[in-house]
């Protein structure tokens, strides 16, 4: 058992240590402890990357003394590594840009309480990456959920309270779903670790007695987890929990968060049930009819906003229609394309929201867009950074959102010729959608005007200027360089099942 | 045995209908802690002993009081708006 | 309709509690009896899950006087699941109910719509 | 808007005010005639940049107060809304709609129910190899009489180890919503002191009848708790029940005797302490069993003999740690909830 293999577990039981320890800390200790700890983090899980790459093939770790089906396991393959490393590296970044503004708006004596939500839920995304057990998912989504609502109403004014509730009532409702789906899989399998479920699952021939149970565990997982991730019609919860909490909380939770859910639910389809039974099953139609949907009714209700923070929360909700699509597709290809495209919307999304913070703060605190005309000139680095963000979203060349589009339109081409259809018109209206509300945002923080609001000598904090650097950096990088990672997304969905 | 469980499990589907029926919050919150009593009884029918004190302590015990403390804090701070107006 | 519904009553019943749980959760406007039927649509999951290990004729899962056959005792591993999920629902119904008293201590009223329109007219 | 008076400087109002500013005034028109001249200039040019600044500033007022005016309105008609007979029909739709819903999804539930393996069969799949194993070798490899306790805290141990953060994660949150605490700037001992009042005029004080029955009642719920956390590999219950059972003594005390007199040994310092070191013998007591056994190394930590107290391995600490745990929070919720502070 080679040192490197042990990493995951010890980067899982690091974080909830530090959690734990970081709640008797002062408000400044918590941040360097976390700081450190999400960066030390990042380099154990590259280092596993590196392990799993030259390995060639995934290994399972033992919680514990006893064998798979009777302890807990975790399954470390390319695709989770990648995943991992992935989401401390925005988790750092989105810390770093909107550092200044959690220590103004949290109260001072609950500074330390905030970096405890953020260990804790760290060290539930990487559990849900690498767990290979549905129950151990079970309770790190429940860690998850909590961590999310205290992200959303830490900022204690009324708003925030309100969409923490709503945040929380549909959210309970989606893991009351997946609870009621998990107890059926475990009558009809017997088992709670994911790879015996498959092989249950397997023997369950259509037309034998547990056929219906399986169709509505199937139909279950999936709205539930639907309802987790904000995917259409039941995202109602999304624009004020991501418009009214702190920047860097709403980065967190609009890449990372629902990211995992979909993470998670890519698992399922690959090895709890099995992708040629998710097919027969029909549910990637339905997944992909919601999708599509969303793509266009996220783009709509993004036009009518004037407020930049919900402008970009709707456009989230019509990103995650973009990855569903991917995943409705049902071939290796939309799946390949819907995981890059879970990267490349992580990136930029979390750009966008620390980028609008920038923008707010030197237009007087407001987010309306009449206040912030003529903000990219007073807050140099924001501009730049939410114009590198809007036209990565719309799909201009050279950003990482075109690649993505790109792979979609690949794998569009390749599917059945009715999705074929469907996916490139859709493809299509949702970028003239999204870049009507893109390129209005980015024209209106170009114009000129509020001189009022200049501050001479104003210059960003630091922190927020190294965040925007990276994010820029990282933006072109998935652009340019979009091949690696998809061999590596390729190599990591070969080992995945 | 038959009919006992079978009477308990009407009691608790009754209870359920009552909770979201009925109008006055503090009957709702008894209605729920004779609820979650009946489910702990239910646990030890079926034979998971350590269910029913979990239940019966965590569930009934702890859930009850803290919906108890909320709606008292609830009543206080009507009755300050009613002296405000007043 | 498969044979087994009236031989599993004890899921029939959990399920029936589920969906009136589920429906409290979503149809009541007031946040307690949202709690309320949160805490019911739980419970009821709870049942469902921990029936699955009930079998007739076995004993509670605790060696009694040292027999240690399978036939003898009911199945642990649901117990031990749903043990972990009642201290879930605890957990959350607390944070729910706080974050009820602070709402009311803001808004001055216990219905979830009329607390947003009140937050929107704030904004003015 | 009172129009301003054309010849404002002649006149007599204008003179009392200069009189008052203490500028002097000189009836004689011939001095500093020029200076006069200079300054009746300058005044008519600010006069008229703040004429032209009113009206910009009296535009943009109007757009704001026509904006706010017409949004109210739009809240005003709001609130007449339920009243309307439109959205009363709606709202019936709307019930019929979700009862129908409800029992759409209760029936296909039933379905399912009915094609799922029989209730109490032994032959079912989920009565495999995985829970014989628990029962048949779980006394020589957890040394647990009590089968639930060994699953628990042994073999799925991971999944507990998330569970009692689930519950720390619930008391940061109670924590950031209602916790007032008495930081050092003048402004918070108010808030500190309201809430002391409010306590004090809502919650039982000293009445004697609860203190006697608390003083018969919390000693035997006290050690009933310590006994099902420390029986908890043995009998049915453990760490998360006895947790609680402490917990809900502790709450009688507090009730019966007032915040004083549990101040005495049980303060927030206290409460931080023990969570935070229970939760942390808890993670590396089993990060130590957890990577012992990934990388097949002997765990050194003796069985002992099934059935006395001291037997099954990290059980028993790690149920004293859990019960830590559950108590203290349990109490803190019940605290915060009352008064906002231990």
């Amino acid at each position: 058992m080679h040192l490197i293999q042990n990493f995951p577990f010890i980067s899982i039981i690091l974080c909830l240590a530090s959690g734990v320890v970081s709640s008797v800390l002062s408000g400044k200790n918590a941040k360097r402890l976390c700081i450190s700890l999400v960066s030390l983090l990042g380099i154990l899980n590259s280092m596993v990357l590196f392990y799993v790459w030259k390995t060639k093939e995934s290994y399972t770790f033992m919680m514990g003394h006893f064998p798979a089906p009777w302890g807990n396991e975790l399954r470390i393959g390319v695709l989770e590594s990648l995943m991992a490393v992935f989401f401390c590296a925005i988790m750092l970044l989105s810390l770093c840009g909107g550092m200044k503004r959690i220590f103004k708006d949290v109260e001072e004596e609950k500074t330390n309480l905030y970096f405890v939500m953020i260990d804790l839920m760290l060290s539930s995304l990487l559990a849900i990456i690498y767990t290979n057990d549905l129950f151990t998912a079970y309770v790190f989504v429940e860690i998850n959920t909590i961590a999310a609502c205290a992200l959303i109403m830490i900022r204690n004014n009324g708003h925030s309270l309100v969409a923490a509730a709503k945040y929380m009532i549909m959210s309970l409702l989606g893991s009351g779903l997946i609870l009621m789906a998990l107890s059926m899989l475990y009558d009809l399998s017997g088992h709670l670790l994911m790879s015996n479920i498959k092989e249950a699952v397997a023997q369950i021939l259509p037309g034998s007695q547990y056929e219906i149970p399986l169709t509505v565990v199937i139909a279950l997982l999936c709205v539930g987890l639907a309802i987790k991730s904000a995917l259409f019609p039941f995202h109602s919860w999304l624009p004020d929990a991501y418009g009214f909490s702190t920047p860097s909380s709403s980065a967190i939770l609009s890449s990372l968060v629902s990211k995992a859910y979909i993470f998670l639910l890519i698992k399922i389809f690959y090895r709890v049930i099995g992708m040629d039974v998710m097919i027969d099953h029909k549910i990637t139609n339905a997944l992909f009819f919601f999708a599509v949907i969303g793509m266009l009714m996220g783009s709509l209700s993004a036009i009518k906003e004037h407020d930049i923070r919900r402008l970009i929360a709707f456009s989230s909700v019509a990103q995650i229609g973009y990855i569903y699509m991917g995943i409705g597709l049902g071939t290796k290809a939309g799946m390949m394309a819907a995981l890059f495209h879970i990267l490349s919307h992580a990136a930029s999304k979390s750009m966008l929201f620390i980028a609008a913070s920038g923008l707010s703060e030197v237009s007087g605190n407001s987010k309306d867009f009449t206040d912030l005309k003529g903000s990219g000139y007073r807050n140099k680095i924001a501009g730049i950074g939410f114009t590198v963000g809007a036209l990565s979203m719309v799909g201009i060349p050279l950003f990482a959102g075109f690649t993505s589009k790109v792979y979609f339109a690949e794998a569009a081409v390749n599917a059945s010729t009715s999705k074929m259809a469907i996916g490139m018109v859709i493809l299509a209206i949702s970028t003239i959608l999204n870049a009507v509300y893109f390129i209005r945002a980015v024209i209106s923080i170009y114009t000129p005007r509020n001189e009022h609001f200049i501050v001479p000598g104003y210059k960003p904090a630091v922190t927020f200027s190294v965040a925007m650097v990276f994010f820029i950096v990282l933006n072109f990088v998935l652009g340019i360089f979009s091949n690696p990672i998809m061999d590596a997304i390729e190599v990591g969905l070969k080992m995945f099942a | 045995m038959e009919v006992f469980e079978i009477i308990l499990l009407l009691f608790l589907i009754v209870c359920a209908i009552a909770v979201s029926f009925s109008k006055n919050l503090l009957t709702t919150i008894i209605i729920f802690m004779s609820y979650s009593l009946i489910m702990s009884i239910i646990w030890i029918l079926l034979k998971s002993p350590d269910l029913a004190i979990t239940e019966a302590a965590v569930g009934a015990g702890v859930t009850s009081v803290l919906f108890f403390v909320t709606l008292k804090k609830i009543r206080a701070m009507k009755e300050e708006d009613n002296d405000e107006q007043a | 309709m498969g044979g087994n519904l009236l031989t599993n009553f004890y899921e029939a019943v959990a399920v029936i509690l589920f969906g009136i749980g589920f429906t409290t959760l979503l149809l009541h406007r007031n946040m307690i009896k949202k709690i309320l039927g949160f805490n019911i649509m739980d419970t009821a999951i709870y049942l469902f899950l921990a029936v699955k290990g009930y079998i007739t004729g076995g004993m509670a899962p605790i060696l009694t006087n040292g027999v240690e056959e399978q036939a003898y005792y009911i199945n642990p591993v649901p117990s031990g699941l749903v043990l972990t999920g009642i201290v879930v629902s605890v957990s959350v119904t607390a944070l729910m109910l706080a974050l009820t008293i602070r709402l009311y201590r803001r808004y001055h009223t216990l219905d979830i719509d009329k607390m947003s329109m009140l937050a929107k007219k704030e904004d003015l | 808007m009172s129009k301003l008076n054309p010849n404002y400087e002649a006149s007599k109002w204008r003179k009392i005010e200069r009189f008052v500013n203490g500028e002097e005034i000189s009836d004689n028109p011939n001095l500093s005639k020029h200076e006069e001249e200079i300054r009746e200039a300058s005044q008519e040019d600010k006069e008229r940049n703040e004429q032209f600044e009113a009206t910009i500033t009296d535009l943009e007022d109007r757009i704001q107060k026509e904006r706010k005016r017409s949004i109210e309105a739009l809240y005003r008609k709001y609130e007449k809304w339920p009243q309307t007979k439109g959205i009363k029909i709606f709202t019936h739709i709307y019930r019929i709609l979700a009862v129908l819903f409800c029992v759409c999804i209760i029936s296909v539930l039933l379905m399912t129910v009915s094609y799922l393996p029989t209730f109490g069969d032994a032959s079912n799949p989920n009565n495999n190899e995985v829970p014989k194993r628990y029962i048949e070798k779980g006394i020589e490899e957890t040394g647990a009489i009590n089968f639930v306790a060994g699953m628990i805290l042994d073999y799925r141990a991971f999944d507990t180890l998330g569970e009692s953060h689930v519950l720390f994660i619930a008391a940061c949150c109670v924590l950031i919503l209602l916790r007032i605490d008495h930081s050092k700037n003048g402004k918070k001992p108010t808030e500190k002191a309201e809430a002391e009042e409010d306590d004090r005029k809502f919650e039982p004080k000293n009445d004697k009848i609860l203190q006697k029955i608390a003083s018969l009642l919390i000693p035997p719920i006290i050690i009933y708790g310590i006994y099902v956390v420390l029986n908890g590999h043995l009998s049915p219950g453990g760490g998360f029940s006895g947790g609680a059972i402490i917990g809900a003594g502790l709450i009688l005390y507090l009730n019966a005797f007032g915040y004083e007199k549990i101040e005495k040994f049980f303060t927030y310092k206290t409460y931080q302490r023990i969570t935070v070191g229970a939760l942390l013998f808890y993670a590396c007591a089993k990060s130590y069993s957890f990577y012992t056994g990934a990388n097949h190394l002997e765990s050194g930590i003796p069985k002992g003999i099934p059935g006395n107290i001291l037997s099954s391995g990290l059980i028993l600490p790690l149920n004293v740690a859990v019960g830590l745990v559950v108590a203290c929070t349990m109490y803190g919720f019940y605290t915060l909830f009352r008064k906002g502070g231990m």
